[in-house]
Parts: C-alpha cells; structure tokens; sequence
C-alpha cells in the first residue's frame, strides 16, 4: 500500500495521532536543541493542518466519513456478529467536525508560528509547544469524535493543556490563579458531563452517538434524559463562556500568554461545537427543539448584551478582549438557535437554515478576527512590557504593522463591509429579524457597542504622542498576523468561497441528524 | 474436620485481637499507648485471620486437588508477609515523628529517651 | 430501596462535593471538594454496571456468563487516572499561588490581586 | 444572602436528586431484578464484550480487552491527560527547584 | 444478608468520612478522612465486583492522592482559615 | 531523612514493590490489574524510597530528566504499537490469535501466567506502565523538589 | 461454612468504624493516623476474608496491593508530623 492511500483512508485517525506523536516527542527532541524543536512542531502542526484540509474535501466529495478504531476493515462500524450495534470508538466525521477542525488546526499553525517569536525568552518552552499540540489534539479530537466517552476525555485534554498554558506566565501567581479558576470550572464541567454520560450508558447501554440517539427516539424522552441533557448544555455553555457562567473567562483570556489567547478562543469554540453537536444530533430528534432553540437564543441575547457592556468598563486590554469574545459567542448561539428553534417546521427552510449558516460562518470569522485581535494585543504587550489601557499611547508611530493588523480586526469584528465580520452579522440580522424583530435590533445595536468600544482602544493605545520608543515584533509574529489579516479580508471579499466550501456543508449537516445516525448504523432508524 | 476447628480458632482468635485493639485505640490515654494497642493487636489478629483462610486453603487442596487454592494460600502468605514487613515499621514512624513533634506520654514518669538525648 | 443504597451515596457525597467547592473559600479545600465529586461518579459508574450475584468479568474459572458488567470498569479506569492528573496540577496551582500571596483564601488572593 | 440563596438551590437540587436514586421509575423496569440499578433496558453491547472479548483479543480479564483494545484509543487520551498534567506540573513548578537546578 | 449490611456499613463510613472531610478546619485531618474515605471506596470497588478499578483506586487514591496533598499541604498551610 | 529503621525496610521494600509492580504489569490480561495500576504500583515504590531517604538524597539517584524520557518513551511505544496497525486500521490488534509471538490463546481457568497471549495487549500494557511509572514518579518529584531554596 | 466468614468480615467492619471515631475525635494528629494506620490493617483483613467469600482467588492480589501501598501514605504522614520534606 503506497503512503497516499495510506494517509488518505486513515485521515481521521492521523488527524489525532499526528499531532499526538509530536506531542510525545517534542520534549525528547528539545535535547538536540532549540532549532530542531522549533522546526519539528511547526512541521507537526502543519501536517495537521494539511490532513484538516484533506477531511474537508473528503466530505465535500464523498459524504460523511467514519472510521473506527481497531477494526478491520476501518469503515466497518456494526461487527456483523454484534445484532446491529457498534461496539468500538467511531469517529464520524460530517460537515460540521471538519469545519471545526481546519478552524482548529489553522489556529494551531498560526500560534504556533507567532509563539516562536514571542515566547523567545521563556525558560520551558518545549513543554509550552508540547502543550500547545496537546491543545490542537483536545480540539481536533473534540470535532471528530463520534464516542461520547471519547469526547469527555478529549474535553479533559483539552482543558487541562489549556489551563496549563495559561498558567505558563507565572507573572506574580495571578496567572497561576486564573488557570487555577479555568481548571476547576472545567474539571468540575467535566465531571459533570461524565455523570451524564453514566446516566445515558446506564439507559441504553450505549457510548455512541449515534446510537444513544436512535435508542432514545425508540424509547422516548425519558426524566434521565432530560437530567442529562441539562448536565450536558449547561456543562458546555459553561466551557464557551455564555453570559451566566461566563466568570472565568476574562481571567482566563487575559492572562494566558503573548498568543495562547487566540487558541483559546477556538478552544472554547470547540466546546461550542460539542453544544451543537448534542443538541442537534444526540438530543435533536427526541427533545423539544423548540424550546432548545429558544434556550439558546436567550443564552445569546444575554452574552451578547452584558458582554459587551462589561467590555465598556475595563481598562485591561486583554480583558476587554475576552468581555468582547463573550459578547460575540452570543452571535453564534443566536443565529445557531434561531436554527434550532425552527427545526422541523416550514419555517426552517424559508430563514432558519440561513441563520444557521450565519452563526456558522460567524464561528470563523470570530476565530480569525479575535484571533489576529488577541495577536496584536500579544505584539503590543511583548513589547510595551503592560496590557493596562491607560498607560499605553503613540504605538502607531513605531509598531505600524501592527497598528494596521489591529484595525483590521477591529473593523472585521464592528461588521464594517469590506471584512468578513460584515457578512456574517448581515446573514445573522436578515434572518433572525424574520423570527423576531426584537432580536435583531439588539444584535445590531451590540454591534454598534462594539465598534466604539473598538474604537476606544485604538484611540489610547496607538493614537496620541509617542509614549514607548520601541521596535516592530520579530517577523514570524508578524507573518502569523499577516495570514489572519489575508483570510479576513478574503471572507470579506468573497464570502461565497467559505460559505459554499465550508458553511454550508455544515449547516446541513447539523440540520440533517438522520443521516449521520444513518451513515453510522447503516440504515434503521 | 480438623480444619474446621481450627479455622474456627484461628478466626476468632484473631477477631478477639482485632476487637481488643481497637477498643484500646479507643480507651487508651494517648498516642503511645494507643499506637501499641492498635497496631500490634490489629496486626496479630489480622494475621491470625489470614491464617484461617490459609487453613481453608490447604484443606481444600488437600480434598479436591484444585491447584487454584495453591495459589490463594501463597497470596494470603505474601500477604501476610506484607502486613508483618509494613506495620510495625509504620508505627514506628508514628511514634518516632510523634515524639518529635513534641506529643508527651500521659503517664510516664521516665523519660529515657530525652535523658539520652541530653546527653549528646 | 437498599439497593438504592450506593446511589443515595452518590448524590450524598456528591453535594458534600459541591458544598466544599461553593462554600468553602480555601483552594486546597476546593481540590478536596472536587476529589469527593469524582468519586461519587466513579462510584455510579461502578455500580451502575453491577448485577446481583455476577461475577468480576475475568475468565478464571469456568466459563460462566453471569458477569457484572465490563464497560463501566473500563471507563471508571480512565475516569480515576484522569482524577488524579487533574488534582495533582490543581495542587502544584495551590503550591505557587501560596508562594506569591501568602494565603490560600480566595477571597484574599482576590483582594490582593487588584 | 447569597449564601442562603446559593443554600436552598443546593437543598432543592439535592432532594431532587435523591428522589431519582430512590425512585429508580423507570430506569430498571423491564428485565428487573437482578441488578441492584440501572438495568439497562439494552445490555447487548456488554454481551457482546463478555462473550466476545476472550475469543477476539485472547485476554482473559475482559476488562483489559475493553481498555486496551475495544476502546483502546480511549486509553491513548487517558495517557496524554497524564502527559499534559505532568507538563502542567512541570510549568507551573518550574522556578523554583523545578527546573533549573537539577537539569 | 450479611453482604449487604457489610456494604451498607461501608457506604454509611464513607458518607460520615465525606461529611467530616468537609466540615474539618485542619487540613491535615481533611487530608487523613480523605484517605480513610479512599479505603472504603476501594473497599466498596471490591465487593461491587470490581477487582481493577479496586486495584487502581488502592493504588492512586489511597497511596499516591494522599500522598500529594500531605506534601501540597506541607508547603502551604495546614489551616484553612488563618489568623 | 527518616530514621534508619525506615531506610531499612525501604530498602528492603523497594525491590519487592518493583517485583509486585512488574508482576501486576505483566499479568495485565490474565489477573487484574493492567498498565495503570502496575505503573502506580511502581510509582508509590519511588515514593517510598523518596520518603525514607528525602529530597537531597534521592535527587543523586533518581533524575527527573530521566523519569520524564521514560514517561515520553512509554507513550512513544503506545502510540507506535497503534500505528502498526494502521495497514487495517488504527490500534488494530494484528497479533492476536495470529499465532505468532503474543499471538496465542488464552485458555480458560485459573492458570501460572500464559503470558504469551492476547496480541498487543502485554506490549500496550507494558508501555503504558512505563509511562504512569514515569509520570507520577515525576509529579512527586517536583511537589517535593518545590520551595526547597527558599527554606534554606 | 460461608456463614462465619461474613461474621468475621461484618465484626471487622464495625471495628473499622470504631476506629474512624477515634481518627475523627483524635486530639492530635498523630492519634489520627494511628487509626488510619489501624484502618488499613483492618481491610487488609476484610479483603482477604471476603475473597474467600467470593471465592476468587486473584482478589487477593488487591489485599496485597492495598498492604503494601497503605504504607507508603503512613510514612507521608508520620514525615509531615516530624515536620520533614
């Protein structure tokens, strides 16, 4: 078997192992040197990135993909000898876990390349680039997975590599402290979620999707699933950081070192796509998606408005950074449970499924536009050496790339036409306004906050006499934010290339629950 | 039915010294007299308990031949073996760190220990 | 209702758990907390496969099929070793947070914090 | 207040919560008494393992056959929790006779 | 019979350790119940029919988890409240 | 340092433990016990011996740098035996019941150890026994190794 | 035959509790960890004795497992009373 067909049928698993085994090994490798380390991980996350991009096409082309471990051959889910259930851990890749993971992947590379310049004088630092593969692994394997026992211990990754990093700046023990924070809210989470895994194991005898899916839709919708569900929605919109258990994430962002922030934006996205995922195809055909979707949609409304109204009152740059994050998660869960609450009626065709795609197209471009915003953030405090607001001014004068970079993003995440923010905010306001006007109305006026308070920032931090007689970053951070900044204007300009390749595959995927418990038990349900 | 008589001595024999030991645990005055009560009592009768499952173990080989309990009875010795290798040094710890740290038996009216290290 | 018992244990020690974390402001008492919680759940996974009069699922003797059932202990494996990274890295947090505030109330290190 | 507050959501949630274990409902109903709980309504993918796992993986502790090879890549997460936990001891505790002094 | 009072002892003891692990002010003695409530759980794995969850609970609950928290304990403070 | 009788039986514990460890590792498949409580097993034996002897004692003989390469070679042979497998797929069990080295059956009953069995279930077994070792080993090495300057 | 082993195990079991009454009322700290060191002792014994309940041979291993690790957090202890580390 030549190596193509080798890593074209075992894609889903090398899309872990890869970044696994690099992982394991960047702590050996560091003995031979700096040099030799650096060049390894960024290969490794590479790679991962190339095998993302092979899994989108795998989907655009072929459908939805699975793969199961141990097996033999790997697409045989059902043992033929098991009376029709699958016993093994099944990734199954659709639509929507391959869009997540390229997102994923692609925020790996990017910190990647920024953090060889900007955690350069850091002692450890093959332990941060080890932690930082073992993050792309906890999100990539949250996507892909099919298992949800699989996607509890990928979230434990997850989230553990993620409290490590931002704990990596001692920076006086408040760092410490706000990883310790990050670290009980999503052990704690993640306990959780295994008791509801207990309980739904305990029901139907089953830890795959799928199956617990097509059990419950024969049995009904009993109070333990209910007790689960609960379990479950909240313990992730806890993990993305919507408004009433939202506490840990301005700590959390605002001390995790240089670029660390932009990764764990999309760290908290995957746990965003984890709530779609259980509510549209594990609990999507029983419960009442009605109420869900509206759920969801309050969840918005609330992040949305008290994010960004607490992004008025900080003077942290990071800080605000994060309160603004929290706003624009609000975006997502507002268009993506506008989708939800019209599941199954006629008015899902008509506007639902178009505000589905607007919350989804929203999920990358926030990705890119707070990622390269929490870049710039990163550049100006590795070289102005503080990230309070109000001792910083004039940084326009030297750091003009940056500058340049930071009113991108600034504009993107405002939805100023020529960028990307604009025309997933459009698609989010069109639709959402067909349900209610109300919701739409708030939506624009939030986004109006933002870019005042944008606007704000740019104002007292590069605008004004020259404070800091500094340099520019080194290139590879400025090279990293070059790649952001390209792809944000590219979505801006030519939306219909995301939308089409990426958004819309996985809007249907997500709307279309039958067919993935189809693909993986092979007919029934 | 020998074994049986003696796997009866023995299990009561070390239920006695297990109980007297933890009532002592219990009634002693400090942490001395406690750590002798507790730890040698509940380290005879725990052996002596195990004993009686050796017991068992060899009169059922004896009946049926099932090399399974060869097994057992070799385990529980190990596991005998552990109990007498641990205990004893863990109390000794005990008490070494309790002296240490300043605890002072109730009654004793000698103190040798501190005599000797006056000495030094 | 007596077979309920390890369950009523579960929920009991649970929010004995939660009490810890919630109420009590000492960060080693909130690791202490989250200990408990993960014991009560792997305490329900283990007993949720349990059947009456099983067997531990290891073929010693004859082959018999009246086992309790495997998977929870596979993954109450997983779930303990899990337990023990994560409240290993939450004490070495506790560790340095005392280093640099010189107290463990949180309520403290968030005053000294600003 | 909040402390009160904070009190009786805890006491409701746990009768709750106690009401469900006590009344398992529905949760053992149909094949019933021979489990102390649960009774799942479906045990057929255990079956399947207990009947299986020894003639598939040549293991006799099952539970073995179920961590290292039905779920076995349940068990490389596990490991790399472990890893990451020790890199995250490792970063954090890296300052002061962490690191530098023995390496 | 017998069994079940046995397991029901067991759980009772772990619940009065759980609650007094909780309740106590010293962190030493929270670290002590901890490990006394350790026990009984792996004692509990074992009557439950669990021989390597059993195994794995002795060693890292009982041996290793109180282990670190003396030490963590060591090198913070033993009280939970100070002054 | 403890006291010399501690020492003593540390010593004389150690290899024991090790033994018992090892034991418990390789009859994964066969009696309880696996990877993860062997691997424990042997870590709470270095946690003994860094207990009787203390931090400055033990840091001459056991290296964390070297726990650490045990730690990532135990997780690099895991992940390596999975790939093996990946002409079929990943953690495909190729030897089992393939009758060549591991690739034996099982037979029923208690039995002394037929060690020659179950595929690569020894060999994941034995990595991930190393690994844990190596892991724990290390955690308490450094939560003992903390703060220790400052004291002096 | 069973019968006096379960006796046994339920007469042991009710001494562990009376020695978690003294690991709870211990005045110092060493007197509670003399009841743990007692505490672990005890279910040594019980695990050995209800392996022969269940007749299992191998849950012996356990009980060895469980002697020899108990130790270990003994001597953590007892070096934390000496005020050591």
């Amino acid at each position: 078997m030549n190596p193509w067909d080798l890593i074209m049928n075992n894609a889903p698993a090398l899309a872990i192992a890869i970044p696994l085994l690099g992982a394991f090994v960047t702590p050996l490798i560091n003995r031979a040197g700096r040099k030799a380390m650096l060049v390894w991980v960024i290969a490794v996350l590479a790679f991962t990135e190339f095998i993302a991009l092979l899994l989108v096409y795998q989907v655009n082309t072929y459908g939805i993909q699975v793969y199961v471990f141990g097996a033999n051959p790997h697409t045989l889910t059902v043992p033929p000898d098991s009376g029709g259930i699958p016993v093994r851990i099944i990734f199954t890749i659709d639509g929507m876990s391959a869009f997540t993971a390229l997102i994923s992947a692609t925020l790996g590379l990017v910190v990647g390349i920024y953090s060889v310049g900007s955690e350069k004088f850091q002692t450890a630092q093959e332990k941060f680039f080890a932690l930082l593969l073992l993050l792309v692994v906890g999100m990539m394997g949250m996507a892909l997975t099919g298992d949800i026992f699989n996607f509890f211990v990928f979230l434990e990754i997850n989230s553990l590599a993620a409290a490590a990093l931002v704990s990596y700046h001692l920076n006086k023990g408040k760092a410490v402290e706000a990883a310790f924070k990050y670290a009980v809210v999503s052990s704690i989470g993640a306990l959780m979620i295994l008791f509801a895994i207990a309980i739904l194991y305990g029901e139907y005898d089953a830890l795959n999707m799928a199956m617990i899916a097509q059990r419950m839709y024969q049995t009904g919708f009993s109070t333990y699933d209910m007790i689960a569900m609960t379990l479950i929605l909240v313990t992730l919109a806890m993990k993305c950081g919507a408004v009433p258990m939202h506490y840990w994430v301005p700590d959390g962002y605002g001390e995790a070192p240089g670029g660390t922030s932009a990764i764990l934006v999309v760290a908290s996205q995957a746990s965003l796509y984890g709530l779609f995922r259980m509510s549209f195809t594990v609990f999507g055909l029983s419960a009442n998606t009605s109420s869900l979707g509206w759920f969801m949609i309050i969840l918005g409304l609330l992040s949305m408005f008290i994010g960004v109204t607490m992004a008025f009152l900080q003077h942290d740059i990071k800080r605000l950074m994060a309160y603004h994050a929290v706003s624009q998660t609000g975006y997502m869960l507002l268009g993506v449970g506008v989708g939800l609450a019209t599941l199954g009626t006629a008015a899902f065709n008509q506007y639902g499924l178009y505000a589905m795609e607007g919350g989804i197209f929203h999920i990358i471009n926030h990705a890119l536009y707070k990622g390269l915003l929490f870049l710039t953030a990163g550049a100006i405090i590795y070289r102005v050496g503080t990230s309070d607001l109000n001792k910083m001014g004039g940084l326009a004068h030297s750091m003009k790339f940056t500058a340049v970079f930071f009113l991108i993003g600034a504009f993107a995440i405002a939805g100023i036409p020529p960028f990307n923010g604009f025309a997933s905010k459009l698609m989010i306001y069109e639709s959402v306004y067909q349900l209610n006007p109300f919701l739409a109305i708030v939506a624009a006026i939030v986004s109006m906050l933002t870019l005042a308070s944008f606007l704000k920032v740019f104002h007292s931090a590069f605008l004004g006499p020259k404070i800091y007689d500094v340099k520019e970053v080194p290139k590879s951070m400025l090279f990293a934010m070059s790649i952001l900044a390209f792809f944000i204007i590219l979505f801006g300009i030519f939306p219909n290339i995301a939308i089409h390749y990426l958004v819309a595959p996985a809007a249907h995927a997500l709307a279309n629950p039958l067919g993935y418990i189809t693909k993986v038990l092979g007919g029934g349900a | 039915m020998l074994a049986d008589y003696l796997i009866w001595i023995f299990i009561i024999i070390g239920l006695i010294f297990n109980g007297l030991g933890v009532i002592g645990l219990l009634r002693f005055p400090d942490v001395y007299t406690r750590l002798h009560a507790a730890t040698k009592a509940t380290t005879f009768g725990s052996i002596f308990t195990s004993l009686g499952v050796v017991t068992l173990a060899f009169w059922k080989l004896y009946e049926t031949g099932n090399t399974a309990n060869l097994v057992l009875s070799i385990h529980t010795l190990i596991a005998i073996a552990c109990l007498l290798l641990t205990n004893p040094v863990g109390a000794h710890a005990i008490a070494r760190a309790a002296y240490r740290s300043g605890v002072k038996p109730k009654m004793a009216v000698v103190d040798r220990l501190e005599e000797v290290n006056q000495d030094d | 209702m007596i077979f309920n018992l390890p369950f009523i244990t579960v929920i009991i020690v649970m929010f004995f758990g939660f009490y810890a974390m919630v109420f009590r402001r000492n960060l080693i008492k909130v690791v202490i907390g989250l200990d408990l919680v993960e014991s009560a759940v792997n305490l329900f996974l283990v007993s949720l496969g349990y059947v009456k009069g099983g067997v531990a699922p290891i073929y010693t003797s004859a082959p018999s099929t009246h086992m309790v059932l495997p998977t929870p202990q596979a993954l109450t494996l997983t779930s303990i070793v899990i337990g023990v990274a994560t409240t290993a890295m939450l004490l070495s947090f506790c560790m340095v947070i005392y280093k640099h505030y010189g107290t463990l109330d949180t309520r403290k290190v968030r005053r000294l914090e600003e | 207040m909040r402390n009160v507050l904070m009190s009786i959501v805890f006491l409701i949630l746990l009768a709750f919560m106690l009401y469900v274990a006590i009344n398992p409902g529905d949760f053992g109903s149909s094949t019933g008494e021979h489990f102390v709980f649960g009774a799942p309504k479906f045990t057929d993918m255990d079956n399947y393992f207990i009947h299986n796992g020894q003639n598939q993986t040549a293991a006799n502790n099952i539970v073995t056959s179920i961590v290292f090879d039905y779920r076995g890549f349940d068990t490389l997460g596990e490991a790399s929790v472990l890893f990451t936990a020790v890199l995250g001891v490792g970063v954090v505790l890296r300052l002061l006779g962490g690191g530098r002094n023995d390496e | 019979m017998i069994e079940d009072i046995i397991q029901i002892l067991v759980l009772i003891g772990m619940m009065i350790t759980a609650y007094l692990s909780v309740k106590s002010r010293d962190l030493m003695e929270c670290a002590i119940l901890l490990g006394v409530f350790s026990f009984l759980l792996s004692l509990e794995f074992f009557i439950l029919q669990a021989p390597d969850v059993a195994i794995a609970e002795a060693g890292i609950g009982a041996g290793l988890t109180t282990a670190i928290f003396v030490m963590a304990v060591r090198k913070t403070t033993r009280w939970e409240v100070e002054e | 340092m403890m006291s010399k009788i501690v020492r003593t039986q540390a010593n004389f514990l150690y290899p024991f433990i090790l033994i018992f460890g090892f034991y418990v590792v390789a009859h994964g498949h066969i009696t309880p016990g696996g990877g993860f409580q062997g691997g424990a097993v042997i870590a709470t034996g270095v946690a003994l011996v860094a207990v009787a002897y203390g931090y400055d004692t033990i840091k001459k003989w056991i290296k964390k740098t070297h726990l650490t390469a045990a730690e990532g070679i135990g997780l690099l042979c895991f992940i390596i035996t999975a790939f093996i497998g990946l002409s079929t797929s990943f953690f495909y069990n190729f030897l089992a019941n393939s009758g060549l080295i591991f690739g034996n059956r099982v037979p029923y009953g208690i039995n002394p150890g037929y060690l020659n069995t179950a595929g690569t279930l020894p060999i994941m077994n034995l990595a991930v026994g190393i690994e844990v070792l190596g892991g724990l080993s290390v955690i308490i090495m450094y939560m003992m190794a903390y703060g220790r300057e400052v004291k002096q | 035959m069973i019968s006096i082993w379960l006796v046994a195990a339920l007469i042991l079991m009710i001494c562990i509790f009376l020695a978690i009454a003294r690991a709870v009322a211990g005045p110092t700290l060493a007197d509670r960890v003399v009841a743990l060191d007692t505490i672990n002792t005890l279910i040594v014994a019980i695990m050995i004795i209800l392996s022969v309940v269940y007749s299992e041979v191998i849950y012996v291993d356990i009980a060895i497992v469980y002697a020899l690790l108990s130790f270990v957090a003994t001597l953590y202890m007892a070096k934390y009373i000496e005020g050591g580390f």
